[in-house]
């Protein structure tokens, strides 16, 4: 097996750089969405500087869940819809990793939807990148749970019939205590929103709208001011007491999140809530074992496991 | 108020004048309702068997109603290797008529029958029994005063069982004195208060049902290590514990639940987290994510449940990701037979996921079994970088043993997680050699890091298509699981070396094959008895021990299925191809009689006087002579 | 330009004074991007060779990348049986020079290499080969004028191949415009432009590369009802809608999605409904519902999406629900290789649930029996009330064939839902006859209505904890899976009725199977091939056709296991334990060759001369004489 | 088999009553709330007087999803959490069947979440009640998604961290066009929720809490007036111009719903939701049905696939 070397590696220190972070060379179709949120990652890990071997990228089945292996991280990519209990897991297992997860929304809306809300409301620490195309992509074209009534798929060669769920109040509702929406156009909102999501102690979503050009062509250019869309930003609350705040959105207000998701397509951009309150279930189950290691003195694993057995006699 | 049956014994008259009969172990059953507490006397012999240097085995029902019902424990304790919970009972203990009506065909011939006769009017004309009437309810009120009901019913019989049985009553006060420990001291006399009128109870009606457990046979080697008392379940979460696990996740379901709840309770004790999820989906996927951190995670559940884990099972053969998954067997198919017994999750646990999966299945033989198997289902894991099933039962689940405390200062696994840094050249799937992940957090210092994946991949982890490397990599993954076989032990194997039959076993019904084997070779044919744990892959070697005997009767808890064979002996079948490997199954949800085993192995050996035999009810020992 | 190998032809002379030779059919392989559509001209030639009662089989493999990417397509035509889409081809159409390094050691010695030189530079100094190197892209381009980039090149292949073959032109131009009716006029006046542009290029520049398929002997029967052509997948979907299906649901997933895309198109139609859902537990769950309402409903999916429906599946079993499930297997474990085939499904499809779960798995040979034994697996689930599962591949899901239209009058099935009155005796689940649910919607005179359920249950579907109930119901549903296979017919049977060899496949292995019979024979070798449709549970009567053959040679895409054999070489030494069954295995994510079906047949028997003649391959019928 | 029979069972009109509608006796622990919901269920049964054979009753696993037992119509259980799923195919399969299902909050919110999101969003015409206890009954007392933070299990013997759902925002979140909340003490309550939930044309649902008296006592008393609780109802507007209506809850507004779902415990009981414009999968497939008919001309089955496979010559 690969042993613990005695050469010194690439010093600890050297800063993470795009060259350093880039992996294999993307399979993606040209012009994807999913260039554009690869790109901004890179830039987020920049500004971040974490340890190298700390960051962990982890994915589902889809398009855009092949990210990991273009980032040059700890990584990999688990089975569809269930990345979100595996990085819990892996959050949980080693609380000193900064874990990020990706897919699509099929993989997260679809068959992984119940993960979600309940990864969400423990609220584990890692953030959470939905690549939403509306489409599955890998599978090549049918609807998915973010398809708008009326898209032409292989599966309603009609135009979809079913009502599509809302994104960002399932987010919502979920429990994530960081709730964003960015676009793939707009590559420094991106960046900035995954920067924030990944600061945040706790669970974070980032929900992307990243057009698939191969299979929903302009699915998003309602929200791209050059193809005649508009881009609204959310403006957040700066809590200065001007008569201008009291108009802007408090991200921890519940009820207004609920609202501004209500809003008619393309809707807003920007945080739609936060809650820096919370504790992460990686905190709760620190604690539990602090007490526990109070209530046993800290004991040896050997002396507890003799002294249960004991009562076992 | 004695019974017909056993003579009249005057009031006053020294009991302790009566020498005890001296017997090798009795099974004695107590049938009521599960309020009754009767799985807390069952629990308080156990226990007491375990601190006498005796063996004991119980055995439990559990109502189909939700929550109260009828319900059985049954208790066999004695001298010597118990190894099963017994056939059939040398005492009943009825608390009401449906208790009499439902468990009286148990009774041995010549066994005794204590009725609460506040409740029980038994078949005036069965004079099979030595029956004693016991106003159980009645005594028992009248001994606690008015306000206590009649709760404290299973104390009384305990105090009545350790008269007849002449047990250790300092121990026996000592154990219910730390049971009750902590709680209200009323609680405490009221039990000491039972008890003693039970205890007295025989000294006034019926002494001469006095018996005494053989003396223990010094020269049987034991550890020297005090026995313990646990059930099945508590011995694979305290055996994962001593393996180094530190992590799980799971979904509630019968009987896996208590492993879980044993070890959400325990881990953190340990600096360790087990997290209840969702489903059973979730639960295996969280379990993975803990042993990608590098400390090997266990899942768990019943048959519904680990057939929502068979895909991410079929990821971790693909990541080569260690974990270990416990199925408490139940009786299948569907929600099927929920708190009954049953094997017939063997070729799901071997075959259950999509592609090909070589994996690891164990199975252990009792309750001691459950701990050290829980530890080489861990050890495989590791070692192998590979699933590995542990196969236990809803009979194994819930029974009670007393055997010697493990060697903990021996056994106990550290398991630190090697985050140190790996070298330029490592490849997280070597061709050569066994997977051995670099944990995220690890340095690599090639600065290139691993990716982990479900896709077929080349060394380093990368998807790939080409057909050879997809061929190499099954290969891999195959030959790993081929190298762990080879260093298998051979099966535990009793007997004649050769002869009439080898009768072959797994998991729970260890106990009663080997009880069969004493009884067929009693009969004066030459057999043998052979267990097998280690279940998938079979261990080597096995062509040449079965090629000794005339016929392998392989004796499990399945169904026959559509070729006549049940699934481990489709198993050895496919294995060695020789037809000589033929099937015992049943599926009642019970475990096997010995006497069943018996007559399946007459059968097929053709031996018409075995099968006669056991037809014939043996006379309970403590039959009046 | 003609290559050095082929002799110049002078401009202008007549082409048709050269005598087209006959052959018996050929192996194209088009190389070259997804985009270039190469499959288009699959899809011609397949569809031509339906209408000219000529046979035809095609094999495509699919780029890993997302959409594009280098793929190939390869058609073999000809006369008679066409049994595999060829080992290696005879003629290879490179697009690119990647398409001609990847592909170019496929040739047959002898063959044809076509290569685009705009694009390719072949290695000079290979003189196996007639090369021929044609400016496909710049001539597609002068053909079609300035605007239509290169986008017809597959066009102008295929009127070279028209040429080259001697093909019916009346009936490809017509194939041409029905293909594009509906469409743009310039498309179609684009697609005939450079058909004609390609057909013409020969009659300039090599005029002797010119064949003809061999006539048809008449004296085969054919049905007499036209050819049609299509994929797998396309007929399993129709299969189902001749069988009566109406409802069915689903989720996406490679290679199954294209059943679902039709069945979703094709149902509303006929009045049925198909439901796409949001995972594959939802989507079998709907389907049984579907069931449930008194129509046999349907579901399906790949490898990892058969892992979640194990629990669902074994409720089906439990509650005696028809149900059919089809997995288009893929390679394997967890994701694996998506778009290459396997079949590794096969033990999950017999024992991937829990519990004792008989059930049915049929798997079609080629496309033509992918429509029937979706029949037959719809008529199977209905008459014995239990889920039946179809194995096919990736490899049949895109393959194309032409085969006799099915005889729809007679064969079409039309499925009312018995919503009649059942009578006051009526049981859900009577213990000696199969079980007939009574739909929703049905009134039953008792006024007692029945229950459905998973749980171990007595004949009205009451759940129940009874030992003995349980026992009876296992054996009710394993023996109607036994009655099941008393009625199923022999295996096809084929060459010498003993001998040497019996060569044993089943799944898309047909076909190469068959071929490497034809060519084992020729050897010498007294051998015979046994095809297996109903792979659980097997027929009956194999131990006496077995019993006949020195070895058994069972050929599978699986791996060999941990004990050295493959998935259905496994269930047959475990119903037979008849040592002489071997294996022939291979997981490369390819179907078979019949060199690599031979060379195992060799090694397995110890024939060095036959192992011999594996290694050499075999000159193109193309090659010069 | 069973045959259709030559004399004339029961009259198709006799009235349907709480005997005839009764089958086994419940197994449930003396005292259970389910009692209530069952004999509520009863009453909404003889109310709504449909044709008896056209009744189905179905559930998950669970304490409560023993329900099906207990009633005298068609019906039985699934699997553990899928009975919606199952239920739509029931549902869809045959317009005709009035369709009901019963589960638990661990078999509705933790292992069936997604399906609950998924066969709401699709409208699928069936009435679905959740018998919420807080925890798992069955398996004897485990955390379940609704159980309060500090609710003392065998899986969190120190009481539990995890935040739970709630579950009238997740019910509106779901998409489902009737969401109702009622408690298993008030049996008129629950009479009038089930049977506005089985009027409504879609999918409907009515959460109602039921207390497990084994495991999880007093649950739910804050609710209940005579152990010192209180019973908030919802008022629902009238429509009738007055100034109290416009205090009153409008069941059409989403925002509103969401806000009265966000009251302190114990809340308030009644319709939060009502959605009456919304078209059922049932009606949309119909739909898709009839015009492919249209398409076709509708012709026979043979001859339609007659010609597809001429189409393939
Ligand atoms: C259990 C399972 N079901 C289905 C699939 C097939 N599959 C792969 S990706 C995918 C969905 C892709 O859509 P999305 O998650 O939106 O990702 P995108 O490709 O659009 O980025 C599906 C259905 C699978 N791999 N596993
Ligand atoms: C796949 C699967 N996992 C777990 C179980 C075990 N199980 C049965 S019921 C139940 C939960 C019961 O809780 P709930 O749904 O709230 O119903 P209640 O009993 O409280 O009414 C569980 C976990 C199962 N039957 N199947
Ligand atoms: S198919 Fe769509 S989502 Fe996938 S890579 Fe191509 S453009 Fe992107
Ligand atoms: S355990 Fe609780 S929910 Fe189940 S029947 Fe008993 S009281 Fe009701
Ligand atoms: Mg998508
Ligand atoms: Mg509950």
């Amino acid at each position: 097996m690969s042993s613990a070397v005695a050469t010194p590696p690439a010093p600890a220190g050297t800063p993470l750089t795009k060259k350093i972070l880039t992996a294999d060379h993307p399979t993606w179709c040209p012009g994807c969405g999913d260039f554009a949120v690869l790109a901004s990652f890179y830039r987020v890990l920049e500004k971040l500087q974490y340890p190298h071997e700390k960051i962990v990228t982890f994915a589902g089945i889809g398009c855009s869940s092949r990210f990991p292996y273009f980032v040059n991280t700890h990584g990999g990519h688990f089975i569809h819809g269930r990345a979100l209990p595996f990085a819990a897991g892996i959050s949980l297992g080693n609380d000193e990793l900064h874990v990020f997860v990706f897919g699509g929304d099929g993989d997260g809306f679809s068959i992984g939807g119940n993960h979600l809300t309940h990864t969400a409301r423990k609220n584990v620490r890692l953030t959470y990148v939905i690549m939403d195309n509306s489409v599955y992509g890998l599978t090549k074209k049918q609807t998915s749970p973010t398809s708008p009534i009326g898209f032409k798929s292989k599966t309603d060669p009609w135009g979809a019939i079913d009502q599509p769920i809302n994104p960002m109040r399932t987010l919502l509702n979920s429990g994530a205590t960081f709730v964003a929406r960015s676009h793939a156009t707009q590559v420094n909102h991106m960046t900035e929103m995954m920067l924030r999501a990944a600061r945040h102690d706790g669970f974070s979503v980032v929900e992307i709208l990243s057009e698939c050009v191969e299979f929903f062509e302009g699915a998003f250019d309602a929200a791209v001011p050059r193809k005649g869309g508009t881009w609204t930003l959310i403006d957040e609350k700066k809590n200065d007491h001007s008569p201008e705040d009291a108009q802007r959105h408090d991200p921890t207000d519940e009820v207004a999140a609920f609202k501004l998701a209500g809003q008619a397509w393309p809707g807003a951009f920007g945080v739609f809530y936060e809650n820096k309150s919370r504790a992460t279930k990686n905190a709760l189950e620190a604690d539990l074992i602090r007490k526990a290691k109070e209530r046993t003195k800290g004991a040896a694993d050997l002396a507890l496991l003799q002294s249960t057995f004991a009562k076992m006699r | 108020m004695v019974s017909p049956n056993t003579p009249e014994t005057p009031g006053g008259t020294e009991r302790s004048s009566v020498a005890p009969r001296s017997i090798k172990d009795v099974v004695i059953r107590l049938a009521g309702n599960s309020q009754d507490g009767i799985q807390a006397v069952g629990g308080f012999l156990a226990r007491l068997a375990g601190r006498s240097e005796q063996d004991v085995m119980t055995y439990m029902t559990i109502p189909s109603t939700i929550s109260g019902g009828p319900s059985i424990f049954q208790v066999r304790m004695g001298t010597g290797d118990i190894l099963s919970a017994g056939d059939r009972a040398d005492m009943l203990v009825a608390f009401y008529q449906h208790s009499y009506d439902a468990h009286v065909s148990s009774l041995r011939p010549g066994g005794v029958l204590l009725y609460d006769s506040d409740h029980v009017k038994p078949v005036e004309e069965d004079r099979r029994f030595t029956s004693v009437a016991c106003p159980i309810t009645s005594a028992t009120v009248e001994a606690l005063g008015g306000t206590a009901k009649d709760k404290g019913k299973n104390m009384f019989v305990l105090g009545l069982i350790a008269r007849i049985f002449d047990l250790d009553v300092a121990k026996l006060t000592t154990l219910i004195r730390e049971r009750f420990a902590g709680k209200n001291e009323d609680i405490v006399r009221n039990a000491l208060l039972g008890f003693d009128a039970g205890y007295a109870w025989p000294q006034n009606n019926l002494r001469d049902l006095f018996y005494r457990f053989e003396a223990i046979d010094q020269a049987v080697a034991r550890s020297g290590r005090p026995q313990i008392t646990l059930d099945g379940n508590s011995a694979i979460a305290y055996g994962f514990i001593a393996a180094g696990v530190r992590y799980g996740a799971g979904y509630p379901i019968t009987p896996w639940s208590s492993i879980m709840e044993t070890l959400r309770t325990e881990l953190p004790k340990y600096g360790g987290i087990f997290v209840q999820c969702e489903d059973e989906i979730a639960s295996i996927s969280t379990a993975l994510g803990f042993s990608y951190t590098g400390s090997v995670a266990i899942t768990g559940s019943a048959g519904p449940g680990l057939s929502l884990k068979m895909e991410a099972l079929s990821w971790a053969t693909m990541a080569e990701m260690p974990i270990v998954v416990v199925n408490v067997q139940r009786g299948g198919p569907s929600t099927g037979m929920p708190t009954n017994v049953e094997q017939s999750d063997l070729m799901q646990a071997i075959y259950g996921s999509h592609g090909d999966t070589p994996r690891v299945v164990l199975a252990p033989k009792n309750v001691e079994d459950c701990f050290y198997t829980a530890m080489e289902a861990v050890r495989i894991a590791r070692e192998y970088s590979t699933p590995v099933l542990l196969l236990t039962d809803q009979g194994l689940s819930s029974r009670i043993e007393a055997f010697d405390e493990p060697d903990l200062p021996k056994l106990m696994i550290d398991a630190k997680v090697d985050r140190s840094e790996r070298s330029a050249d490592f490849k997280p799937y070597p061709l050569d050699r066994v997977t051995r992940h670099a944990p995220a957090g690890s340095r690599i210092a090639s600065g290139k890091y691993p990716t982990v994946t479900g896709l077929e991949h080349d060394e380093l982890g990368h998807p790939t298509g080409s057909p050879k490397l997809h061929a190499q990599m099954n290969a891999k993954r195959r030959e790993k699981i081929k190298a762990l076989a080879a260093t298998l032990p051979a099966p535990e194997h009793s007997g004649e070396a050769e002869g009439d039959v080898l009768l072959v076993t797994w998991g729970s019904n260890w106990g009663p094959g080997r009880e069969a084997l004493a009884r067929v070779q009693a009969a004066g044919i030459k057999g043998g008895h052979m267990h097998i744990r280690h279940v998938h892959p079979l261990p080597n070697g096995l062509e040449a021990v079965f090629a000794r005997y005339r016929r392998i009767v392989v004796a499990e808890l399945n169904d026959e299925g559509v070729y006549g064979f049940g699934q481990l002996a489709l198993m050895l079948r496919a294995r060695l191809a020789n037809p000589a490997i033929v099937s015992v199954c049943k599926t009642d949800g019970l475990t096997f009689k010995v006497s069943e085993l018996v007559a399946g192995i007459a059968r097929h050996i053709g031996h018409a006087a075995l099968l006669e035999s056991v037809g014939t009810a043996r006379p309970s020992p403590l039959a009046a002579r």
